[in-house]
């Protein structure tokens, strides 16, 4: 109960700090500067209509890049530290078969899942969405294929090289950037294009294929390292 | 006499046998370690006493050894060693009613600070023992005074089966004070007699001592069943 | 003056005490006795005694420091005499002194001590050593009474220089460092007693119990030496006190008086007192004759 | 030149190429890798030699090619140049450690392990605020995948306390910068710092926020229970990179961030490092596991480090030099210590003693420690200098004392750790498994550490005229030590002779008379080497340390320079001591009592600098203020060294248990050292000028008093050459109080002690240690009767012992003859008593010395035993000349001395006469004269006795009188165990060891108050996860409040 | 209802989310229930950080019919916070991904899931 007692004082002291730091005021009323910058400037400097598509993958695009990495990081991790175990694991345990519906309706909505996951990163920089959208919604398909089928094996090649060759690409995308325009990750080394079509904001789209294919590779890798383990005898 | 009785005391190999049969366990020739790591042996009877006979020492010729003789015989150092019934005899002495310093006699507590020895009545085989080891280790010129009766022929005890009868086998006895037992007076005169017999130049028990080792040596290793110790005590 | 005659001249004065030193013991010895009712020794006792010794057939030898070790100890006692002034106002019995002050004297005492510790050290027997480590202990707190008394005098006249401290006391009995510092000289006296070692501070000796402590080994020769020493020993130690605290001596006449009387203070006690433990000595010098020594410092100050 | 982000970029793109290139075997896959990481390196390298070296203004880097705020920007400056080259080599040598981990544990995690550097880079680099924050979770998220390089339940127990809280302080800080960015508008924390958030409550705890966390990465003290399990539990190569890369790159982003508070919170940060860098260490001190031990000392540092950055106001432009220092010694010292624990695989410190197995190890293993310590020639040892001495000069004593306090807790458990590997027994332990990949990064913090010590020198102030050849001669000799003895001892006299060619005519007066000590002392005690066979690993360096140490003392001129060369000096003597068989305790507190002392003196130049401006020596004659406080503090720090009462306990193990050939040296020459410090603090406080500064009085006290107690105690020794180290205490009482007398004729005194001393507890120390290894024991009661056998060395502890008890006509008469001038001239009439008193118990433990072991009864086991060696006679009767000719002629050696301190003390009463007479104000005294006399006499009365006795007959040891029995054995005739049983019984309450005690009590309280507290340390994620928001409640309401 | 904005509300109750999940962070002992915690307590502060990015009356920032390119700083939100937040969602999923790998070897170690037997290493 003491305990207790001093976890709610504890918390306490963080919620007066937490309302003190926010101070309850009211929002701004208008942009502060940078805001304002990406939202005058954004559309000649970057070309996309989606701004937080253009923050993102351009003037933030390092954070991107390193938010990418996060995941890769956390799928490799999971990769060698679940594994190590599964080496050598016994046989796996018996799982129950699922119901012919979910197999059939998983079969059928899959495809159509992946398609609007690609649909969806490549207008990320039109529309709201983008790579990561894109890329939770590929995986997702995936968990559908697993929880229908939780046998089945994925491939972790293929996400493996799905994996490096996207990241690489975003990378050497950056490079190109530093070489060709500039800085790092500047799209502008491809041109701008039309504002407002599929085609514009240089190297957006392509970043974002390659964003959407690692992100779904990476989640998708996580799930089925999850999954797989979960499936050994306890 | 009674030591001469039995033959086997005649067998000197007999003698060598009982003396390494009554070595005390310490006294044995032993091995140590030395300290770095060699074996050493020591012989106790060897290294630890010395090995020499005594020597004669003589005297200086005219005037000067009268000189010499009077102030021996004007300070006689007696050594506090008492043997039997007669050592209670010794302290009065040294009482206002007796009073041996006006003599010039004192007693020592070490033999090698003292000239005089008395032997104060029987002497056990035990008691021998010490007393010759004493008597050794005093410097010559040294005397010796006996009292009693059981000193001069055993007395009451002649016939004891461990006690000597007459103290001059073992050692030369300068003056016998007669009586069972001689009073403190009687004591005195013997004083008065060993002065006389030193002044006169007589009193060479020392030399007689070591002029006639062999033969001392002989009835004392008759006498003391278990001798174990150095021939002579320095 | 030239070397020679100053050695003569030490030899003269160290035969003199050599000798006295041998008569007041006889005659300390007498009057003991008279004390016991009883007739005591003759008052020659003591050189009969010293002849019987050199003159003895034999000696033994333990060790080249056993040989030593008297040849130490009478060093210590000569070397007071060589470093001590005898005589007030005679160029002749000052001796050495002008090679060292008293700080010398307060040392080369030890020397004797040490010599004597070592002999009886190597003479291998255990009561030699029990008595010197007794002696030794009882010297420590001895000293330090004496010492505090002496450093008081040195601030009391300002100098360590004993011919200076005797010329200060000249001029009347009342210029006595006795009467002008008493305290002092109390505290003296009383460590005065354990450096006699008399009793009731024989314990090295403590001839019951382990024969006569150090010397056990001893005889012939080498303990005519040791009572050769002791009979030099006495009196320059008493002639130490005599100097500074009784007014030194102007003859010799008042140095056989003075240093009669500052010994017979010792053994006058001795003769009244039977002897201490060794804790009860040491700590009896730790009590009134340093207390006394304290005030005497804390006097000048 | 190659664009800064080509660092990120190659990490990242070689990462996630990884898993492809892996298709073609593991080999090529670590090849690559560490082709990245050294790519990293030589770009970070590149831009050091241009920004700090070549001094280029820094390189920005704009991404996507837009002007921050709008865009991330990375910056290159000198700074970041450093950090990112700090921890991009330790990427590199890391990875190459951790090459075999890698290959059985597959490709990921080299991915994960490329990743951590990536990550660490960019937030080295980065100006912008969250993306500080994303790349900060990459390197957290990547420790927490490494630590499970070691596949054990308590690494993914370490882990997930790990995660527990990175999640909540990664929490807090997104909060932070969430909030930042609505008052500020910005994330580029040029326009942060600019906005100056403070202003605004809501601003302020926003920062506040961002700091806080930053300050949790640290792993202050106690929030940091989950980051001492991940030392512990992670693998040894991943432990080393969090504390050298990781904790290096936190403590750069912390000095980066303080400015957005604008000055505010800088004395909070500092608080909190001190809190952390006191209170880690203390917990340390109980600590057995070796991992968790460095993750104390790491957390330690790091606390340091943070009080440092948040002292920055006290330390001005020498701010980051000092950072520098401590943290390249931190980051090397303890890559290589945890690098070591991974090659010995022993979790307990007391095993470490396996690295004897390896001495090139534990030569390697004794450097990190003393890098950690901060002893020379090490980056910390000028920095924690420079450090003192500008905190001194702001005047920041508080921040001193507890950056003392720690640092001594530190060395309390390193030196125990040291020791463990230097001493306990290592045969039981397996042998060490050597794997080059691991041994090569070990050497190379161990190689790095000392060429950034000399690169570092410029660091402090005064350290232009630092002589680093007696130290590269000392490397040379450490690797000649495959050379038998005699010819290093042979290359070692030759040295020394030369450098002592080299300085002595340089010095003057006083030096030069320590320089006597020193250098021909140090050649004779070495001499005596030549008495050992084999090799004798490791004493040629330690002891050349020590006279390097001592022999720089000489010509030290300033502060800086008499710092380094003391603290030389200590590590040699600490080595020599330590090397004794039984000498672990002892040389362990030797060594704190050394650093405590070191400390104090640090304190006390600290004290100096700030009152004077000056770096000089001479410093300490022109404190302004606080002078008293420098010369206590200075004094102690000698005094230590010099065995005062209450700092003394230390001494009498450590020279007793020391080597037969090492005690001499330490205890003849090495306590000088102290007394020389004493003298020149004397001097410089202003010689007879000062002499009425109450601090003499206690001084002299205290000498008097330490003379006394030291001596009753070496009474009741039965151990020969700890009754001798008692000794020297005592002696060392004289000297200090001798010289706290400060007058002429004082001084003359302590001279003449101390070049005395030196003499014949040489000779003493000698002769006894070559008894002793001829003998194997150290207890007289186990000897005896030795005269016999080995009659030279009696005769020279016969000289010994009487110049030592003060007996004319030997030479320590002569100190005698001064002390009572000096001491009734003076008016110290109680303390020269006490002296005196001191000066006859002397008797009593010189007798025994020389009776126990020579005379008295010999054993049965030395009946065949043999003079000692003749390397051990032939110094000591060297030095029976010296005290000969100092006996004979002590003006020889007096009058110049008198001249030279005639300087310091002008008004001298003595006087010297043409015949060699010196003529006090009170006393006189003519040594030769009076040599002549004793000498006469003694030849004299000698040559009578032979006379005499020239028949005497010689016999055995048992011809004694026995009352009519015989003695049984030597043993039990030998009267030498307790034989001041009465004198115990009267006085000996009075060498109660109640200082010890005292001592004791202290050091059980600071380990009980170590163990109270690291109770908070329960083992559980969840109550460290309290624990850190506890801190930051706390810490808030402290700083903000409502 | 004038004075209390959208993103007041946001802010509080993400406030609350916050303190709600370090509640469950240091109070539940159950692991999983922790790195629920976890959740809510990211989740707290994705919502803080969006209420922050918001301007009353203001539409999202994306520049289609509905926002004028040339007025687009006076009709959208601010576009930064919601990219910031999209990268500190992600990175919150990839720790929590890793927690729950790390739970479930805990788990297997162990066979519990309650954090207080997991206290091998301490003082």
């Amino acid at each position: 109960m003491l305990k207790k007692i001093f976890f709610l004082l504890v918390l306490a002291g963080f919620a007066v700090m937490l309302f003190n730091a926010y101070g309850l005021s009211g929002p701004d009323q208008q942009l502060n500067d940078v805001a304002a910058h990406y939202a005058e400037k954004g559309p000649q400097e970057v070309g996309a209509a989606n701004l937080v598509a253009s923050v993102i993958v351009t003037y933030r695009g390092l954070d991107t890049l390193g938010e990418v990495t996060i995941l890769f990081l956390a799928a490799s991790i999971i990769g060698f530290f679940l594994k190590a175990r599964r080496d050598n694991q016994r046989a796996p345990k018996q799982v129950r078969k699922t119901s012919e519906i979910l197999e059939t309706a998983a079969k059928v909505i899959t495809p159509v899942i992946f398609l609007f996951g690609i649909y969806v990163f490549i207008n990320g920089h039109l529309t709201p969405g983008g790579g990561f959208q894109g890329g939770a919604i590929i995986a997702s398909g995936l968990v559908l294929m697993l929880l229908a089928n939780p046998v089945k094996k994925i491939n972790h090649n293929i996400i493996r090289v799905i994996e490096s060759i996207s990241g690489f690409s975003f990378i050497l995308l950056g490079i190109f950037g530093l070489l060709l325009a500039g800085g790092f990750l500047d799209n502008a080394f491809l041109p701008l294009g039309d504002f407002g079509t599929l085609l514009s904001a240089g190297a957006v789209p392509l970043i974002y294929i390659f964003i959407g294919l690692k992100v779904g590779a990476e989640l998708s890798g996580i799930v089925s390292n999850l999954q797989e383990t979960q499936k050994e005898q306890i | 006499m009674a030591q001469d009785n039995n033959p086997q005391h005649n067998d000197e190999k007999k003698i060598q046998e009982t003396r390494e049969k009554f070595l005390k366990d310490y006294n044995k020739k032993r091995e140590v370690e030395s300290p770095d790591g060699q074996k050493i042996e020591v012989e106790p009877m060897k290294d630890y006493f010395s090995q020499q006979r005594p020597q004669r020492k003589d005297p200086h010729k005219g005037v000067i050894e009268k000189f010499l003789n009077w102030a021996r015989s004007e300070s006689i150092w007696v050594l506090g060693f008492g043997t039997g019934c007669g050592s209670i005899e010794i302290p009065p002495l040294s009482s206002p009613r007796f009073d041996m310093y006006r003599f010039g006699v004192a007693m020592r507590p070490t033999p090698r600070q003292s000239s005089a020895m008395i032997i104060s009545g029987y002497l056990s085989v035990k008691t021998l023992k010490r007393a010759i080891r004493s008597y050794e280790q005093m410097m010559q010129p040294k005397f010796v005074m006996a009292l009693g009766s059981c000193t001069i022929n055993g007395g009451m005890y002649w016939d004891s089966y461990n006690t000597i009868n007459r103290l001059d086998h073992y050692m030369p006895v300068d003056v016998y004070v007669a009586g069972c037992m001689p009073r403190p007076e009687a004591l005195l005169a013997g004083f008065n007699q060993l002065k006389k017999r030193i002044r006169e130049g007589r009193a060479e028990g020392a030399n007689q001592y070591a002029d006639h080792f062999d033969w001392y040596k002989a009835n004392q290793k008759k006498i003391i069943k278990d001798w174990n110790m150095p021939d002579y005590n320095w | 003056m030239d070397l020679l005659t100053r050695v003569l001249f030490t030899l003269l004065g160290l035969f003199i005490i050599l000798n006295w030193g041998l008569l007041m013991t006889a005659i300390m010895r007498k009057l003991t006795a008279r004390v016991g009712k009883r007739v005591g020794i003759r008052w020659y006792q003591p050189w009969i005694n010293l002849v019987k010794l050199y003159s003895n057939r034999n000696s033994i030898s333990h060790g080249v420091m056993f040989q030593l070790g008297p040849v130490f100890r009478l060093l210590g006692g000569v070397g007071l005499v060589m470093f001590m002034p005898l005589i007030y106002g005679s160029e002749l019995f000052t001796n050495f002194s002008f090679a060292g002050d008293l700080v010398i004297i307060l040392y080369i005492k030890f020397f004797g001590m040490l010599g004597m510790a070592l002999g009886a050290g190597e003479g291998g027997h255990p009561y030699s050593a029990i008595g010197v480590s007794r002696g030794l202990s009882q010297v420590t707190t001895v000293e330090l009474p004496f010492t505090l008394a002496v450093i008081a005098l040195a601030v009391q006249y300002n100098t360590l220089s004993i011919t200076e401290i005797v010329a200060a006391q000249q001029g009347g009995i009342l210029n006595w460092t006795l009467f002008t510092n008493p305290v002092a000289t109390a505290a003296a006296l009383l460590s005065m007693l354990g450096i006699f070692m008399h009793s009731p501070f024989d314990l090295h000796k403590a001839p019951n119990e382990i024969p006569i402590g150090p010397p056990t080994e001893y005889h012939s020769s080498y303990l005519g030496i040791l009572r050769t020493n002791a009979a030099i020993l006495h009196v320059i130690e008493a002639v130490l006190f005599m100097n500074l605290f009784f007014g030194g001596a102007t003859s010799w006449p008042m140095l056989i008086v003075k240093t009669f009387l500052i010994y017979f203070i010792s053994v006058f006690v001795g003769v009244v007192f039977p002897r201490f433990r060794i804790e009860q000595s040491v700590r009896w010098f730790l009590q009134v004759p340093l207390i006394l020594g304290i005030v005497a410092i804390i006097l000048i100050l | 030149m190659v664009e800064p982000v080509y660092i990120v970029a190659s990490g990242l793109g070689i990462a996630f190429l990884l898993g492809l290139i892996n298709k073609a075997g593991k080999n090529p896959a670590g090849g690559v890798m560490l082709l990245a990481l050294a790519f990293m390196t030589l770009v970070s390298l590149q831009w050091m030699s241009s920004v700090v070296f070549a001094g280029n203004s820094p390189h920005y880097t704009f991404t996507a090619g837009f002007q921050p705020p709008f865009s991330i920007s990375l910056m290159m400056g000198e700074k970041e140049a450093f950090f990112t080259t700090l921890v991009n080599l330790i990427g590199l040598l890391g990875g190459i450690y951790l090459w075999e981990r890698f290959h059985k544990q597959g490709v990921n995690t080299m991915i994960v392990y490329l990743l951590l550097f990536v990550g660490l880079n960019v937030v080295v680099m980065t100006r912008d605020l969250f993306n500080l924050f994303v790349f900060l979770e990459i390197s957290s998220v990547a420790i927490t995948g490494l630590v499970l390089l070691q596949r054990e339940h308590k690494a993914i127990t370490a882990g997930f306390k790990y995660l527990v809280a990175t999640g909540i302080i990664s929490g807090i800080l997104l909060i932070g910068i969430i909030f930042i960015y609505q008052y500020g508008g910005s994330l580029y924390i040029d326009d942060i710092i600019a906005a100056n958030l403070t202003a605004v409550k809501g601003g302020m705890v926003a920062i506040f926020l961002v700091l806080i966390a930053i300050a949790l990465e640290l792993k202050p003290f106690p929030a940091n229970g989950w980051a001492l399990d991940l030392y512990q539990g992670a693998h040894p190569g991943v432990a080393a990179l969090v504390s050298g890369a990781f904790a290096s790159a936190m403590v750069f982003v912390l000095y980066k961030l303080l400015p957005i508070a604008g000055g505010q919170w800088q004395t909070m940060f500092a608080t909190l490092g001190a809190l952390t860098f006191v209170g880690s260490n203390l917990l340390g001190i109980k600590q057995n596991q070796s991992q968790r031990l460095l993750g104390y000392s790491s957390v330690g540092q790091i606390g340091l480090l943070v009080m440092v950055v948040g002292l920055a106001q006290f330390l001005g432009d020498r701010l980051t030099l000092i950072a520098y220092g401590l943290l390249i010694s931190h980051y090397l010292a303890k890559a290589g210590l945890f690098w070591l624990a991974g090659v010995l695989d022993q979790d307990q410190i007391r095993n470490w003693a396996q690295l004897r197995k390896k001495p090139h190890l534990l030569a390697l293993f004794g450097t990190f420690i003393f890098a950690l310590v901060g002893f020379p020639p090490f980056p910390s040892f000028f920095a924690k200098w420079e450090l003192i001495m500008q905190l001194s000069a702001g005047s920041g004593y508080v921040w001193v004392g507890l950056i003392l306090l720690g640092s001594l807790l530190e060395a309390v458990y390193l030196f125990r750790w040291l020791g463990y590997a230097l001493k306990l027994d290592h045969q039981q332990l397996p042998a060490i498994n050597i794997q080059w990949h691991k041994i090569i990064p070990i050497v190379l913090a161990g190689v790095g550490l000392f060429v950034l010590g000399y690169l570092a020198t410029p660091i402090a102030s005064g350290t232009a005229g630092i002589n680093f050849i007696p130290l590269a001669f000392i490397i040379l000799i450490y690797f000649l030590d495959v050379l038998p003895a005699r010819v290093k001892n042979i290359v070692v006299i030759a040295a020394m002779a030369y450098y002592g060619y080299l300085i002595m005519p340089g010095l003057e007066d006083v030096r030069f008379i320590f320089s006597v000590i020193f250098i021909i002392g140090g050649i004779l005690t070495l001499l005596a080497g030549f008495a050992y066979k084999g090799r004798r690993k490791g004493f040629y360096p330690a002891a050349l340390l020590m006279y390097a140490g001592l022999g720089q003392l000489l010509t030290a001129e300033t502060m800086l320079q008499f710092f380094f060369a003391w603290e030389l000096m200590t590590i040699g003597s600490y080595i020599l001591i330590i090397r004794g068989k039984n000498s672990i305790r002892h040389g362990y507190s030797y060594m704190l009592f050394s650093v405590g002392g070191a400390y104090l003196m640090l304190a006390g130049f600290g004290v100096a600098y700030a009152g004077s401006g000056m770096a000089d020596l001479a410093a300490i004659a022109n404190i302004t203020q606080l002078a008293g406080w420098a010369a206590v503090l200075i004094a102690i720090g000698f005094m230590t060294k010099t065995a005062t009462l209450g700092l003394h306990i230390w001494l009498p193990g450590a020279h007793a248990e020391a080597e037969s050939d090492v005690s001499p040296m330490v205890s003849a020459i090495l306590l000088k050292a102290g007394v020389f410090g004493l003298v020149l603090l004397f001097i410089h406080m202003g010689g007879e000028a000062a002499s009425g500064h109450p601090l003499f009085y206690v001084l002299g006290w205290l000498g008097a008093i330490t003379a006394l107690v030291a001596n009753l105690s070496a009474v009741f020794q039965e151990d020969a050459k700890r009754l001798l180290a008692y000794s020297s205490i005592g002696q060392l009482g004289y000297i200090l109080f001798a010289f706290a007398i400060m007058t002429h004729v004082g001084w003359l005194a302590g001279f003449t002690y101390t070049l005395n001393h030196f003499m014949y507890k040489a000779i003493l120390f000698l002769i006894v240690g070559g008894i002793v290894l001829r003998l194997r024991t150290h207890y007289m009661y186990e000897m005896g009767g030795l005269i016999k056998r080995m009659p030279y060395s009696f005769i020279a502890v016969l000289i010994g012992i009487v110049a030592l008890a003060g007996m004319p006509p030997l030479s320590g008469f002569a100190g005698k003859w001064l002390f009572y001038n000096a001491g009734i001239e003076k008016g110290w009439y109680f303390q020269g008593g006490v002296i005196f008193f001191s000066g006859i118990i002397a008797f009593l433990y010189l007798y025994r010395l020389i009776h126990s072991i020579f005379l008295g009864q010999l054993k049965d086991r030395h009946r065949r035993v043999k003079e000692i060696s003749p390397w051990f006679l032939i110094p000591a009767y060297t030095l029976i000349m010296g005290i000969m000719v100092f006996s004979a002629k002590p003006g020889w050696i007096l009058q110049p001395i008198g001249q030279a301190i005639t300087q310091y003390f002008p008004s001298s009463p003595l006087r010297w006469q043409a015949d060699g007479t010196a003529i006090g104000e009170l006393g006189y005294w003519n040594g030769s004269q009076v040599m002549v006399i004793v000498m006469g006499v003694f030849i004299l009365i000698t040559l009578w006795l032979i006379l005499l006795n020239r028949k005497a007959k010689k016999v055995e040891q048992f011809n004694i009188v026995y009352a009519g029995e015989r003695p049984e054995r030597p043993e039990t005739t030998h009267i030498s165990y307790n034989i001041y049983a009465g004198y115990n019984k009267a006085i000996g309450f009075l060498a109660t060891p109640w200082i010890s005690g005292l001592w004791q009590w202290i050091a059980d309280g600071f380990r009980d108050l170590a163990v109270q507290i690291r109770r908070i340390y329960n083992g559980n994620g969840q109550t460290y996860a309290l624990h850190l928001l506890t801190y930051v409640v706390v810490v808030y309401l402290i700083t903000i409040g409502g | 209802m004038e004075h209390i904005s959208l993103s007041q509300i946001a802010i509080v109750a993400g406030i609350l989310l916050i303190l709600i999940g370090l509640w469950a962070i240091i109070s539940q002992r159950n692991i999983i229930k922790m790195i629920i915690g976890f959740s809510l307590f990211d989740t707290g502060i994705h919502i803080v950080m969006v209420g922050v990015g918001y301007v009353r009356g203001k539409t999202a920032p994306v520049l289609d019919e509905a926002v004028n390119v040339k007025e687009a700083a006076r009709q959208i939100v601010d576009p930064l916070p919601q990219a910031l937040v999209l990268t500190a969602i992600v990175i919150g999923l990839g720790i929590t991904a890793l927690m729950l790998a790390y739970a479930l070897r805990l788990y297997q170690k162990k066979k519990t899931l309650d954090v207080k037997k997991f206290n091998d290493l301490k003082w």
